[in-house]
């Protein structure tokens, strides 16, 4: 038995983040994330889920803070790194889709600015050359008449195109690293599919790790070849998707789960909310201290020689 | 009629016309910055049109009148007349024009007077100056419609005017006034408010409305040697406060000074040196409506007087910017009676006087008052404390000034407070309180009582000037016993200006109208004077 | 654009005539007249003759409705009526104080801008920190203080202490004459631009779509440049509107203590002296600049927010 | 941390204002218009005379006292006027909408383009001095952002659920407008008032020194301050604290003002993580 086991792209070690330095509110989270896989963050709204995704970028706001861990990114410490390099990762190597495509967008620019903004930041490029790669980025995303569209301002689009726009924004330099933030909630049933698909082939095709943050366990089990269960700030479970689909370990897992309807379908109309399993988690699991995962389990897929 | 332009006063001046007297040969050049510190605009510069002092004070620099007033022999002298023959009956008068040229350069003729004055006296027009007017003879069938010029004026020949009067009086003080100046016939009347075209001294180089004009020597001005000054700018200035930053600073060349300011300067040591003062013949009172029960008793109106310390008022408040009233005649009038006293401050007298009335207690009444901070509220607030004490209660009714006169023409007050021209004719003004006049022209507290009308009918038919001044000094002295308003201060005009500016005059008529054309700057002045 | 100019123009209208209207009513019961306030000054009584011509030549004698009635058929025409204290066309009495209004507004509300604006946003870039804490207590205060107590203070320092600027007055083509009126008006436009321009920034830094801007990796110049800037514009804009068109209005206390030539001193006086018809013709004025200037915020939001339609 | 200061600091010094004006009569050591000696004008500050005495002779602290009377009713009357015909029309306008609506929406649009120191002005030219009309100019004028968020609320709230409710349950208009909308826009016209108090103090001062604000010898802040502006130099005692007490008073209110908005406010932006 041998393991062809890639670098992982991301690797977080015992990562802490506070309000301020004391009052935790992440406590030792550890994953990886391998080149080219879609990692799947699941939990309910104030898990610590999306802080988690913001702090590997560095867009932590204050008083939130990392107070202790580590974020590999590539093999180097990112939050070693000085702000400059920091951010020039940032929308080059690694980069982020959040979940509001009505307000995530300059409502006073065109989306093709928007968009060729990124290679004139990072590529250096010149502005009209940047906007033909732009209306290229539109076509990639499948955004019908994109010479039309790169000239539109975000209000002249719809939910999904605009979440396009965005995909194409954070995909404009090619990341090794998407982090994608809840990218569906805010849209219509109707479109989502087509956005995670749009996701999910554009990032095999380029090779690019994703961090899927989702409340959805539709979504996730979709999408995700592995997936890591917070709650409460807790890394508490990670699993193969279909393992934990089939076997949840840990309770709040099974709380999570038992609360899905439609348990195992793999359809994307079935999702659980947690919002509204809130009440169904507590009264099971809330009373008492889960086990909480501090050290990662292997990432590398087993695979006999 | 001036002449004792009031000992006190003119000890006063001594300092001032030290200074003045100093350097005696004028130097011709430079620019004299003066205000205008009634308001911060002018209404027009034409002067026919507006009844104002800060429009005066313009128009004092651009037109001439056919006398003018000359504030140091305190008399009215021919101006743009060379000569005058009086005839044997005293009333009428042949005057030989100057050679006077416009600011266009017109020539002044007989026509130009007969054309101004009928102007003047035109009703359509309604303006002003047609007060001026009213000795000439014929103004009234004028006025009434009845003939289409006035009959009085005659031309004689291009140089030679004659003008009939109606009475005997002395015609100068009329026509000395500034607001019934001699224009030329042949100007377009339209243009007298934007491009004046006067006789003065000065022609108008620019004017900015609500902010300054400015002017510059006329050349072919018709006095030699005149005026000494080159240009002439004079700032509208009506805020107090600012006009003392602009004066400390050297902006203006002289400032009129309040109650605040006189104290102050009086005490610097490097601005009391510069301080011109006089006394003005204004009269501040406070006027009782006899519509009130109470003021319609003679014991009332004087416990009133006596129970004022206007002494104390006019040094505390008003910094001795004024002098304490003795009846209504100022000082500097003719008829001024030296020996006469001032109610002195006498609560218990006030006290018995009140009780002698029935109004031991319960009188109360309001004052109308303007902000004004010589003769407005704030003096209403000073007596208010001192008659609480006897037993009046007084309180304000504040209006602002275009109202306080309305109020009183139309009777609705129960007491004002007022300043009031009151020379430096003493009939004319001593007649304000002749039960004949109505309200609505001054007589505001409807003063009625036989000994005074008749004190004035027989002043009024006394031709020796003599005679005539013991007479009103006797009306004076009853108007004082009678009490028909509280006897306040006469003013006390206080002008301060930089060292460089030589003379100014003491102008008791008005200190801010001055003789520009004998104004000179020497060579200390600033580069910006010169 | 210009059919959306010309759109708002015709609203104007009645707005203004609203404003005709309620001046009107106020100033014809108004106690004291321009009649009386001519005998202001205590010397001399006019005769009831001269009163009777004054009051027809300005049509006094008419009734109310007749003299509205005249005035609008005026104002139709162009014609603001005849200044009862100079005699003239009030639009000629106005006129040359017009330019030196706009130039001290226009001043004012340079420095207000020029100020406010930039220490807004340093104060918004570091919220909680002692610059943001002191300059917004500054912009508090700035709002706390009585202009013509401002003004006086002004003068008393620059002019008087230090002697840097002339205390007064206005000279047409003097820069240093207009700086003192102008701080002192400029003020509070300053203080309030400081702290709308703070919460604008404050807003627009929380916005989502600045995170979007930070995840791409943007310099932080960049990003106020390109992302924070103009739309913390477009909520200023608003408060920069109604402050710059209500300050010629605003200006009156100023102008009568700097001895400044405008509009606003005109309105005092002739209030004062109860010309009337001078007073409604600087009132409208004044309305109109702020109509004009509003809409001209509008015609500058349509260019810069493409989510504004105009047409 | 802001947010708490702004609101204690100008809670803090809206409260002494508010407590000296309602103590005035127990504190003031002289009766500020009668207790007038000549004999010891323009005294400066002493333990007889805390802050000195002005012109008239008059106890400056005492006068400061009984200003906060008058300049407080000033600020807190008018701004009560303004915020009642604000809200009354605002509600009423974005309520029933139609004509109403366009009428409300072209009065405010027309007071709002009048500045309103002008119209304060006239209004003062045609009532006189004093304090009622003082009232009547300063409540009419300021009432058009009250209106214009009032009615925007309403506006938005006038659709949601709850109101809704309440119209199928067949509560009549003027109880859903009381019990419904009113509690819900009490906020934002609150903190319009409360920064509307210090711009009423303000403009009292400003129609003081134009002679039209409250008449003296009753003291109010705008007229201390402007009777004795002339005595900056002599007895700046005079002029100083009275304008002190209105830079604080304002400054307070503002604060409060700031405070509450922040409080209130829905998008509170300093807490936003």
């Amino acid at each position: 038995m041998s393991r062809i086991c890639p670098d992982p792209v991301l690797s977080i070690r015992n990562l802490r983040i506070g309000v301020g330095k004391h009052n935790a509110i992440l406590h030792n989270v550890s994953f990886d994330i391998l080149p080219g896989e879609t990692y799947g963050l699941v939990g309910e709204s104030g898990s610590g889920k999306s802080i988690t995704g913001l702090s590997v970028m560095g867009l932590l706001k204050r008083p939130l803070q990392v107070t202790s861990g580590e974020v590999m990114f590539q093999g180097q410490d990112v939050l070693k790194l000085g702000n400059r390099a920091r951010r020039r990762l940032r929308g080059d190597r690694m980069s982020m889709i959040f979940q509001e495509p009505m307000t995530a967008l300059n409502p006073l620019v065109t989306v093709g600015r928007q968009i060729a903004e990124m290679l004139v930041v990072h590529r250096g490029m010149s502005w009209p050359q940047a906007r033909r790669k732009a209306v290229e980025g539109l076509e990639n995303v499948r955004v019908p008449s994109p010479e039309e569209r790169a000239r539109s301002y975000p209000h002249q689009l719809s939910g999904g195109m605009r979440q396009r726009v965005m995909i194409a924004i954070a995909l404009a330099c090619r990341p090794d690293l998407l982090i994608a933030d809840e990218p569906t909630t805010a849209l219509d049933v109707t479109v989502q599919a087509g956005v995670l698909e749009l996701i999910a082939e554009l990032c095999k095709a380029e090779g690019t790790a994703v961090l899927l943050v989702s409340h959805d366990l539709g979504v996730i089990a979709n999408m995700c070849r592995r997936v890591g269960v917070m709650d409460r700030g807790r890394l508490v479970e990670e699993q193969d998707a279909k393992a934990l689909f089939e076997n949840p370990l840990h309770p709040y897992t099974r709380g999570l789960l038992a609360a899905r309807p439609r348990l195992g379908s793999r359809t994307l109309a079935g999702r659980g909310r947690l919002t509204e399993l809130d009440q169904v988690v507590a009264s099971e699991d809330r009373g008492r201290d889960a086990p909480t995962l501090t050290t990662p389990r292997e990432a590398c897929p087993e695979v006999t020689a | 009629m001036l002449t004792r332009l009031g000992l006190t006063a003119a000890l006063m001046l001594g300092m001032a016309t030290a200074t003045l007297a100093q350097d005696a040969t004028p130097k011709d050049g430079g620019r004299f910055v003066y205000v205008a510190p009634y308001g911060s605009s002018i209404t027009s510069l034409d002067i026919t049109a507006t009844p104002h002092t800060q429009d005066e004070i313009v128009a004092k620099a651009i037109n001439r009148s056919l006398y003018k007033w000359n504030p140091e022999s305190g008399k009215p002298e021919l101006a743009l007349a060379e000569s005058v023959e009086k005839s044997a009956d005293g009333k009428t008068y042949t005057y030989k024009l100057r050679d006077a040229t416009f600011h266009n350069g017109d020539k002044l003729d007989a026509d130009d007077v007969i054309w101004s004055y009928n102007r003047l006296a035109d009703p359509k027009k309604a303006l002003p100056g047609a007060e001026q007017m009213l000795q000439i003879a014929g103004v009234a069938e004028f006025q009434a419609g009845k003939a289409d010029h006035i009959s009085g004026l005659k031309k004689i020949d291009d140089k030679t005017v004659q003008i009939t009067f109606i009475n005997l009086a002395e015609p100068g003080w009329n026509l000395m006034s500034n607001f019934a100046p001699i224009y030329s016939k042949d100007y377009p009347e339209d243009q007298l408010a934007s491009k004046p075209n006067g006789l003065g001294p000065f022609k108008l180089a620019n004017y900015v409305p609500g902010s300054k004009v400015e002017l510059v020597k006329f050349d072919d001005y018709y006095e030699e040697g005149k005026p000494h000054l080159d240009k002439l700018a004079i700032m509208l200035m009506g805020e107090a406060s600012a006009r003392d930053i602009a004066f400390r600073n050297g902006e203006i060349d002289v400032n009129v000074l309040g109650p605040v300011q006189y104290e102050a300067y009086g005490q610097d040591p490097a601005l009391k040196d510069h301080i011109l003062e006089v006394a003005e013949v204004y009269t501040r009172n406070i006027g009782f409506n006899p519509k009130v029960e109470a003021f319609k008793d003679k014991r009332v109106r004087q416990a009133i007087n006596y129970a004022i310390n206007k002494d104390l008022i006019v040094e505390k408040l008003l910094k001795n910017k004024a002098y304490p009233a003795v009846s209504w005649l100022p000082i500097s009038s003719p008829a001024f009676d030296k020996s006469a006293k001032p109610y002195p401050y006498d609560p218990e007298k006030a006290k018995e006087l009140l009780k002698e009335a029935g109004f031991e207690t319960g009188l109360k009444f309001s004052v109308t008052a303007t902000s004004n901070e010589s003769w407005g509220v704030p003096i209403v607030e000073a007596i208010i404390p001192m008659l609480a004490k006897v037993g009046i209660k007084v309180t304000t009714d504040p209006v602002e000034s275009s109202v306080l006169s309305d109020k009183i023409l139309s009777d609705n007050f129960e007491a004002f407070i007022w300043s009031n021209s009151s020379g430096p004719d003493p009939l004319k003004y001593l007649t304000c309180f002749y039960s004949k006049t109505p309200q609505t022209a001054c007589n505001y507290v409807k003063f009625s009582n036989a000994d005074f009308d008749k004190l004035i009918e027989q002043a009024g038919n006394e031709t020796d000037p003599a005679k005539q001044n013991e007479i009103l000094k006797e009306a004076n002295n009853l108007l004082q016993e009678e009490a028909p308003i509280w006897f306040f201060n006469y003013n006390k005009a206080v002008m301060a200006y930089q060292p460089w500016v030589h003379g100014l005059k003491p102008n008791a008529m008005e200190l801010a109208i001055q003789d520009y054309e004998d104004i000179w700057i020497d060579a200390s002045a600033p580069a910006s004077r010169k | 654009m210009l059919r959306f100019i010309f759109r708002r123009t015709l609203q104007m209208i009645p707005t203004l005539l609203a404003v005709v209207l309620i001046i009107f009513v106020i100033f014809s019961v108004i106690p004291g007249s321009f009649i009386s306030s001519l005998m202001a000054e205590g010397r001399n009584a006019m005769n009831a003759d001269v009163v009777a011509h004054l009051n027809s030549e300005f049509g006094l004698d008419k009734p109310l409705l007749v003299r509205l009635g005249d005035y609008l058929w005026g104002l139709a025409h162009f014609d603001l009526g005849i200044s009862y204290r100079t005699r003239e066309p009030v639009w000629n009495v106005i006129e040359p104080r017009l330019w030196p209004s706009i130039k001290l507004a226009l001043t004012a509300m340079g420095f207000a801008v020029v100020v406010g604006v930039p220490l807004g946003f340093l104060a918004a870039l570091k919220p909680g920190s002692l610059f943001d804490t002191g300059t917004m207590m500054m912009a508090v205060s700035g709002l706390s203080l009585p202009e013509f107590w401002l003004g006086l203070l002004l003068m008393y320092v620059f002019a008087l202490q230090l002697g840097w600027l002339p205390s007064f007055g206005y000279h047409p083509g003097s820069i240093k004459h207009i700086v003192l009126p102008a701080i002192a008006l400029g003020v509070s436009p300053m203080a309030l631009l400081a702290r709308t321009t703070r919460a604008g920034v404050l807003d627009v830094m929380n916005a989502d779509f600045v995170r979007t801007a930070r995840a791409k990796g943007l310099t932080e110049p960049r990003l106020v440049f390109a992302h924070v800037t103009r739309n913390v514009l477009v909520l200023v804009l608003t408060t920069l509107g109604l402050q710059f068109g209500s300050l010629m209005g605003q200006a009156i206390v100023i102008e009568a203590l700097f001895s400044w030539p405008g509009i606003g001193s005109l309105l005092v006086d002739s209030v004062s002296t109860r010309d009337i018809p001078v007073v409604q013709g600087t009132v409208i004025v004044i309305v109109l600049w702020f109509l004009v200037i509003n809409m001209l915020v509008d015609v500058a939001y349509a260019a810069i927010d493409p989510r504004i339609k105009v047409a | 941390m802001r947010l708490r200061f702004n609101l204690v600091f100008g809670l803090t010094l809206a409260v002494i204002v508010v407590v000296a004006a309602i103590c005035a009569g127990w504190i003031a050591p002289y009766d500020p218009i009668l207790d007038a000696d000549l004999m010891v004008s323009e005294m400066p500050p002493s333990w007889e005379h805390l802050l000195g005495t002005d012109a008239q002779g008059r106890d400056v602290f005492s006068r400061v006292l009984y200003g906060a009377q008058v300049s407080l009713t000033v600020g807190l009357v008018s701004q009560m006027i303004n915020s009642t015909i604000g809200t009354v029309l605002g509600v009423s306008a974005g309520y029933f909408g139609g004509w109403w609506d366009d009428l409300v929406n072209g009065l405010t649009n027309v007071m709002l383009a009048i500045p309103s120191l002008v119209f304060a002005l006239a209004i003062m030219a045609v009532l006189g001095p004093g304090l009622p009309s003082l009232l009547i100019a300063l409540g009419l004028t300021n009432w058009s952002w009250t209106c214009r968020i009032a009615r925007s609320s309403t506006l938005s709230f006038k659709n949601q659920a709850f109101v809704q409710a309440a119209k199928v349950a067949g509560f009549s208009d003027a109880n859903i407008m009381r019990t419904q909308i009113l509690p819900n826009i009490l906020g934002p016209v609150l903190v319009i008032a409360t920064l509307g108090i210090g711009s009423a103090v303000l403009a009292e001062a400003a129609l003081s020194f134009l002679g039209v604000g409250i008449s003296p010898p009753q003291p109010s802040w705008g007229n201390m301050l402007t009777d004795s502006r002339e005595l900056i130099r002599t007895a700046p005692w005079a002029s100083v604290f009275p304008g002190l007490a209105i830079f604080v008073t304002v400054l307070g209110f503002n604060l409060l003002g700031d405070g509450l908005r922040d409080m209130l406010d829905p998008h509170m932006r300093t807490r936003k993580a």
